[in-house]
């Protein structure tokens, strides 16, 4: 170990450490100050993106391979550090009014962000294994957080951690067999066995299969996601705003950087398949989501569905020139997915009313006219979450569905723009209530949700009329030793 | 040493199914937890058994990971039984089911 | 026929069986003690595979310390003989049929279709496997992640502690 | 006027979409504070802004008639594929934004007074402010579409405007038949504009898969290279857009219902400007559509067969506005039939003449229906819930109680009507001419569409304004004030005198479009054609006096007359119930004779009873109980109820149980590996 590994795990070290700490101080804050316990968590996940910003565009190895630094994982890190202060922001006032004020809230979801910021780096399918639990265990622990007054949130934690753990041990078997056939767990020495030619090809595909099916439980992809639903709809809503983003952008991390570090020949032999779940993705999570009335329910189907529009680029990476453009896109589309939604959340948070009420749909209604502000955010959002132009989702979209092009998949292209043209119909209902119906919704006005909220938004506006320079970030991220 | 690799992995991959089979069928939470953790274990079995064959001590390391996050996986898992059967009086499973649709 | 293989051939019937065991029985508790049994058969085969430090890891951690923790769960909450009534009838015969049909697959995937030359075993030195090996690997190569497991347990016990504890005051 | 000057005045170009937005800004953030009187001057001087830098535009454009690309902003720029914010000013698009913004604006004063008494009248004041931040938005959105630089932007613009219809379609949502009428007619136009928008899209992806590029100059340079199969597809797919966005077969069903939306919208947005943007796609691509013979043949045809069909349903409606809608389709038909036929410059004129009479028309309407209302208002009659003020068969005599709007609507009428000299006539005879020396089919068509719209217009005159008062609300009717009056005039001259754009021979549009439109066809006037529909046209005219003149009760004569001809009209060919026919009952057929056949050939056999024949009659049901829900009224509606049939049952799938939830992810994981199996063993 040297001082440049160390520089090199510095993110994840500093939100680990920071977490440890904060376990400790959180003692000795009084039960009625824990705002300060929130504080230092978002302190925490700043200092944590200093070394990343500095070293944005460095490509490092460290601690023997087991984890990487390059382009990629430093923009992954950065969008979910961001995605960490913002869901502290969102939850602050949450929790008070849901009277489940804990400080160890805070700690569990720096542990979580901190499983995540590994994920990004990870080299190793034994990191991989390892931060998905990191990230995983704190948000099952944070789904029950609400099971004292509530005992949906206990069902959800449940559901969650059993489901979760199911799924682990299909990854850890998995790396078994990939291990077995190549007699490594280092991404890159995989493939570098792989094109040798002297692995295993059965027991490689067998144990990616397994591994892709853990990881496509934690992204919610068809048919691994019917976890989702429920678990979105029982948690505390501040810990779904967390979980349909940041557990999500983590499981992208590991499978895009597997597929494609570690076995892009694999990929391709599965490519047909691997289309298969993105349409049948793209179709369940953007059809399902129409007959829902909880408005958490039809987000978590937004979220199935989403999953499967990034899952598009897995296919795509198979062929080695679309690969930078497939990465990047996969990345730009999740940073703009994760600033709506979040946004779309805090709104949601907005509503949700002390007794866990004020999550139907109906419940928007007259929003237009009570609060226009939160209803123009909230149909912003809803427009970028279809994809109309000129939101930041739409730049997303029409760049996702170039790259399937470019990589001649026309069918999917369809499925994909069929749907997305579906899926207009579930968001513009929210819409559609909150100016075209009246009624007297009770909004909750705090200043750290409103904050978030104009971020969200303008980020949302912004990024679909001057998408340039984060496209341009996206677009120069490579992976390492693969795209320059 | 006369046993090929080929039987340890077909071990490992009957008691993995058999423990896949167990989150199916039983309702007891605290039997699933269990099948769960033979399901890790399988994969012990089979990674031991690539070290051998390797001969090298990677596969072993691994292991004691698999049981460091099995063990964490217990703790959590038998917390939130504990919590469930004092606010549900009961354990099953199947019970656990209002969130739907 | 060797010894070893005839050994092997006892313990994997015994480890199957017990497995099978557990997933059988009514009680909750000879569940348990079905694992143990599954546990410790494991641990012999790791033995067989030049693994004495995992095997007694295995022994004490998993069959020892994990598994009383789970027979303590059950004594505490007197949950050994829960109702297993029918509530969905179709579900254990579906997932029998498909576990057979995976089974199959996997089998032909791996030992037909592909015909994968896995390494065979061969003697080694005895010193493989020897405590100091590993300890050295993991307290060098593996270091950061033997760090993650650590801040994995530190997790684990503060959300167990979270979920379990009763609310005071 | 000097280079620099010009470069100047091309610089201010932006400012043609940013004083809309602008104006929706000032009214969304200080609009509730402000009086009414405010905040429609704030929205019309924002259009009517927009209107003079259009002109600026003009002006500049006399020096450099090439045309100019104003960049504003890069966009996306990501490898190969570069996007700018770019405004493309030519004689095209600076034409159809004159057109736009001079006409918004009028329509915008005049909803100033109609909007004052229209929330007063269905009891929302609040809305006034709205109404007037949607209608900037919508000018915005269609500035956007037509100064495009490329096909992206032109698709932002093109969605914008599709939300602002939706939005103002529905603008009395709680409204309409069963309180849920009008919130029906926006979700049917939606979601037949998202069909079109479909079309649209795909379109757009074959065109930069194609060509590279979504750049409208350098998709034109580099399409004579691209194989002619590839283009037809393109022109197919954006054809399927133009249906959808300027409601031409198939997609025609929503334009009637969207005259839900207040009369200044129906106006503006479906007859003068939106409905429009569809011909404006075909001409702005008409490089495309002039390499895809098969497929402008198709236009050509789907815009006569449009107009005859439409102008036949207008002439068995009795609402007031439905009748115009209909009549905005057979019109838009000829439109596009003129742009089928290659006559690009014909269509952009008859595409601004129709603007003026149309837009003058629907306000014509507007007053009329106003002035019924506040007749009833005035006569005491207490009838209000089941008094339909839109029903031509409510009204008669209203020439003597409404003066200006009789006047301003029979020079609308007869510029419809294709009566010389007003405009009407020079447009819609310089397409008749261009299709009767291209093809004789369209030219038939189109004739005789022409002298139903002569007969259906005069009907609607004569049963409006002339004979007896059929009702005391029309005996008691009154003229409506000068807010609403002077823009009814101010359209009034430009329909009657819009024929001077483009007159024959002196062709000062044709000119004008020729900077940019390089194949533009030059139609001699033909005198014979010319004068064959002027005649038609006073024949529909005389035949509809002769039947409704002196018209006294309400029955319509000409049912008697037409027998059941006319209920096909008047229920508009049952197009509705055709395609729920179409399309829904064919997949209950298809399901119920599939779980025939397997009950038939299994008989007695036990496969059939334990296992075959349940299962797959079982999930047949399944699905053909999730498709069929009750559906009856409207193609566009029975595709959303399917959808939702199918989300209801995958509802059910998510039981809440882990073990099920456990298995679908085994199952998952079963298959996945069955296809590695296949592939492994092939």
């Amino acid at each position: 170990m040297t001082t440049a590994d160390l520089n090199v795990a510095l993110p994840f070290i500093i939100v680990a450490a920071w977490a440890c700490i904060l376990l400790v101080i959180d003692l000795f804050i009084p039960a009625d100050r824990k705002g300060l316990t929130a504080l230092l968590a978002v302190a925490g996940m700043g200092f944590a993106s200093i070394p990343v910003l500095l070293r944005f565009e460095e490509s490092n190895r460290a601690f023997n391979g087991m984890i990487v630094q390059d382009g990629f994982s430093s923009f992954l890190q950065l969008l979910l550090l961001g995605v960490g202060v913002i869901s502290v922001a969102l939850a602050y006032d949450y929790l008070q009014r849901r009277k489940i004020v804990k400080g160890e809230y805070y700690t569990l979801l720096l542990f979580s962000v901190s499983g995540m910021v590994l994920m990004a780096q990870a080299g190793d399918l034994i990191i991989v294994f390892l931060a998905l639990e990191l990230l995983s265990v704190p948000l099952y622990v944070l789904s029950g957080f609400a099971a004292k007054s509530n005992p949906e949130s206990e069902e959800a934690a449940m559901k969650y951690f059993l489901l979760g753990a199911f799924a682990s041990g299909f990854i850890v078997y998995g790396i078994a067999l990939v291990y077995g056939a190549t007699g490594t767990t280092e991404i890159e020495a995989i493939h570098n066995v792989l094109i040798s030619g002297v692995s295993n090809l059965g027991l490689l595909t067998v144990g990616a299969v397994l591994i892709l099916v853990g990881l496509g439980f934690k992204v919610a992809v068809v048919p691994f996601h019917m976890w989702t639903p429920d678990v979105y709809d029982g948690a505390p809503s501040s810990v779904t705003a967390l979980m349909s983003v940041g557990a999500k952008a983590g499981g992208f991390a590991a499978l895009l950087r597997l597929f494609l570090a570690g076995f892009p020949e694999i990929a391709a032999n599965l490519a047909p398949i691997l289309v298969g779940v993105a349409a049948l993705t793209l179709i369940w999570g953007n059809i399902a989501a129409i007959a829902q009335q909880n408005i958490k329910r039809m987000m978590a189907y937004s979220s199935i569905s989403h999953a499967g529009y990034i899952f598009m680029m897995l296919p795509a990476i198979v062929d080695s020139d679309i690969a930078p453009d497939a990465i990047s896109a996969a990345l730009f589309y999740l940073f703009v997915y994760a600033v709506s939604n979040l946004g779309a959340w805090g709104v949601i948070l907005a509503l949700e009313r002390a007794d866990g009420g004020g999550l139907s749909i109906d419940d928007y209604a007259g929003l237009g006219e009570r609060n226009p502000g939160l209803a123009l955010a909230m149909a912003l959002f809803m427009l970028s979450l279809i994809g109309v132009p000129p939101t930041a989702g739409f730049i997303g979209k029409f760049f996702l569905f170039r790259v399937v092009l470019d990589a001649n998949m026309i069918g999917l292209a369809l499925v994909g723009v069929i749907t997305s043209l579906i899926s207009a119909y579930y968001y513009l209902r929210v819409v559609v209530v909150m100016y075209m119906r009246s009624g007297d919704p009770q909004v909750r006005s705090e200043r750290w949700l409103n904050a978030t909220l104009w971020l969200t938004a303008l980020g949302t506006f912004l990024l679909g009329i001057f998408p340039g320079p984060l496209l341009n970030l996206a677009s120069r991220t490579g992976l390492f030793g693969l795209v320059p | 040493m006369t046993i090929p690799t080929n039987y340890f992995l077909a071990l490992s991959g009957v008691l993995f199914i058999l423990g896949v089979l167990g989150v199916l069928i039983r309702r007891n939470s605290i039997v699933i937890l269990m099948s769960i953790e033979l399901m890790l274990n399988s994969a012990n079995l089979a990674f031991i058994a690539f070290a051998r064959a390797f001969e090298a001590h990677t596969g072993q390391v691994l292991v004691f990971f698999v049981i460091a996050v099995g063990a964490a996986e217990v703790a959590i898992g038998l917390s939130m039984i504990v919590s469930i059967y004092r606010s549900r009086g009961n354990i099953d499973i199947d019970q656990i089911s209002q969130l739907k649709g | 026929m060797s010894t070893q293989l005839i050994l092997f051939f006892i313990l994997a019937v015994i480890a199957i069986l017990s497995a099978i065991g557990m997933l059988v029985s009514k009680n909750s508790v000879y569940s348990a003690m079905f694992l143990v049994l599954n546990f410790v058969t494991i641990a012999v085969l790791f033995l067989l595979l030049n693994a004495p430090f995992i095997a007694m890891v295995q022994v004490t951690i998993y069959a020892g310390a994990i598994m009383v923790l789970f027979l303590f769960v059950i004594m505490l909450l007197g949950t050994d003989m829960a109702a297993e009534g029918i509530s969905m009838p179709w579900q254990p015969p579906i997932a029998i049929l498909l576990s057979g049909a995976l089974i199959l697959e996997f089998a032909f995937i791996l030992f037909f279709a592909q015909q994968d030359v896995l390494p065979q075993i061969e003697a080694i030195s005895a010193a493989f496997g020897s405590p100091q090996s590993i300890g050295k690997l993991l307290f060098n190569f593996y270091l950061l992640p033997f760090e993650v497991t650590s801040v994995l347990l530190l997790v684990a016990m503060v959300g167990a502690i979270i979920l379990a504890q009763r609310e005071t005051g | 006027m000097n280079g620099a000057a010009t470069r100047d005045l091309f610089a201010l170009a932006p400012l043609i979409i940013a004083f809309p937005i602008m104006g929706l800004v000032i009214n969304l953030f200080i609009g509730r504070r402000l009086s009414e009187r405010w905040v429609g001057t704030i929205a019309s001087a924002a259009v009517g802004l927009s209107f003079v830098t259009a002109l600026l535009q003009f002006a500049a454009l006399q020096n450099t008639p090439d045309g100019i690309r104003v960049m504003v902003a890069d966009w996306i720029s990501i490898g190969t594929l570069n996007i700018s914010w770019a405004l493309k000013i030519d004689s095209l698009s600076v034409a159809m934004s004159l057109m736009v913004a001079g006409v918004s604006t009028l329509i915008h004063i005049y909803a100033i007074g109609y909007m004052h008494e229209d929330v007063r009248l269905q009891g929302d004041p609040g809305r006034f402010t709205r109404f007037f931040i949607y209608f900037n938005l919508f000018v915005a959105a269609m500035m956007i579409l037509i100064t495009a630089d490329n096909y992206l932007m032109m698709f932002v613009g093109w969605e914008g405007v599709g939300l602002c219809s939706y939005l103002l379609i529905g603008f009395w949502y709680e409204k309409g038949k069963d309180g849920i009428g009008n919130a029906i007619a926006g979700k049917k136009a939606f979601i037949t504009n998202r069909i079109g928008d479909f079309g649209f899209l795909i379109a757009m992806f074959l065109i930069f898969w194609t060509f590279g590029s979504l750049q409208f100059d350098e998709v034109f340079q580099s399409a004579e290279g691209a194989g002619t199969t590839v283009l037809t597809l393109i022109t197919l797919f954006l054809l399927l857009g133009v249906t959808g966005k300027s409601a031409q077969i198939p997609l025609f069903v929503w334009l009637p219902d969207a005259m839900a939306g207040p009369t200044p919208v129906s106006a503006l947005i479906h007859a003068a400007t939106m409905v429009t943007a569809g011909i404006y796609l075909i001409v702005r691509s008409s490089v495309l559509f002039a390499l895809a013979p098969a497929t402008s043949n198709l236009v050509a045809l789907i815009g006569a067969v449009t107009a005859l069909l439409a102008a036949s349903i207008a002439v068995a409606q009795f609402d007031i506005k439905r009748v115009l809608a209909y009549s905005t389709i057979s019109q838009l038909g000829f439109m596009v039939a003129a742009v089928g036929l290659g006559a690009y410059v014909a269509g952009i004129f008859h595409l601004i003449a129709h603007a003026f009479f149309k837009a003058l028309l629907f306000l014509s309407s507007g007053s009329v229906i106003q002035g019924v209302e506040r007749g009833l208002h005035d006569s005491g009659q207490t009838n209000h819930e089941t008094f339909d003020p839109q029903d031509m068969r409510n009204m008669g005599g209203l020439r003597s109680r409404m003066k200006i709007t009789f006047w301003v609507y029979l020079i609308g009428g007869l510029a419809l009507a294709g009566i010389p000299p007003l405009a009407g006539f020079f447009s819609k005879d310089e397409i008749l001419a261009d299709a009767s020396e291209n093809s004789t089919l369209i030219y038939i068509l189109l004739t005789l569409a022409a002298i139903l719209t002569a007969f259906y217009i005069g009907r609607q005159i004569f049963m409006v304004f002339f004979g007896e008062p059929k009702s005391e609300a029309a005996a008691h009717a009154k003229e409506n004030p000068p807010i609403m009056t002077v823009p009814l005039l101010a359209l009034a001259v430009l329909a009657a005198f819009g024929g001077i754009l483009n007159l024959p021979t002196l062709q000062s549009l044709s000119k004008w479009l020729q900077l940019t439109l390089e194949q533009v066809q030059h139609t001699e006037f033909n005198v014979l054609v010319a004068l064959l529909s002027f005649v038609f046209a006073l024949a529909g005219l005389a035949v509809a006096w002769r039947v409704y003149g002196s018209q006294r009760d309400a029955a319509d004569p000409m049912r008697r007359f037409l027998g059941p001809l006319f209920d096909l009209w008047e229920n508009k060919y049952r197009v509705d119930e055709f395609y729920d026919w179409l399309f829904i009952k064919r997949y209950k057929a298809l399901a119920f004779t599939l779980a025939e056949i397997v009950d038939w050939r299994f008989l007695h056999d036990w496969v059939h009873d334990t296992l075959l024949a349940r299962t797959f009659q079982r999930s047949t049901r399944w699905l053909a109980e999730g498709f069929d829900l009750q559906v009856i009224d409207g193609a566009a509606n029975n595709l959303a109820r399917l959808i939702q049939g199918i989300a209801s049952r995958l509802r059910t799938l998510q039981t809440g149980y882990v073990r099920n939830y456990a298995l679908s992810i085994f199952f998952g994981l079963l298959i996945l590996m069955s296809y590695i199996l296949i592939q492994f063993s092939s």
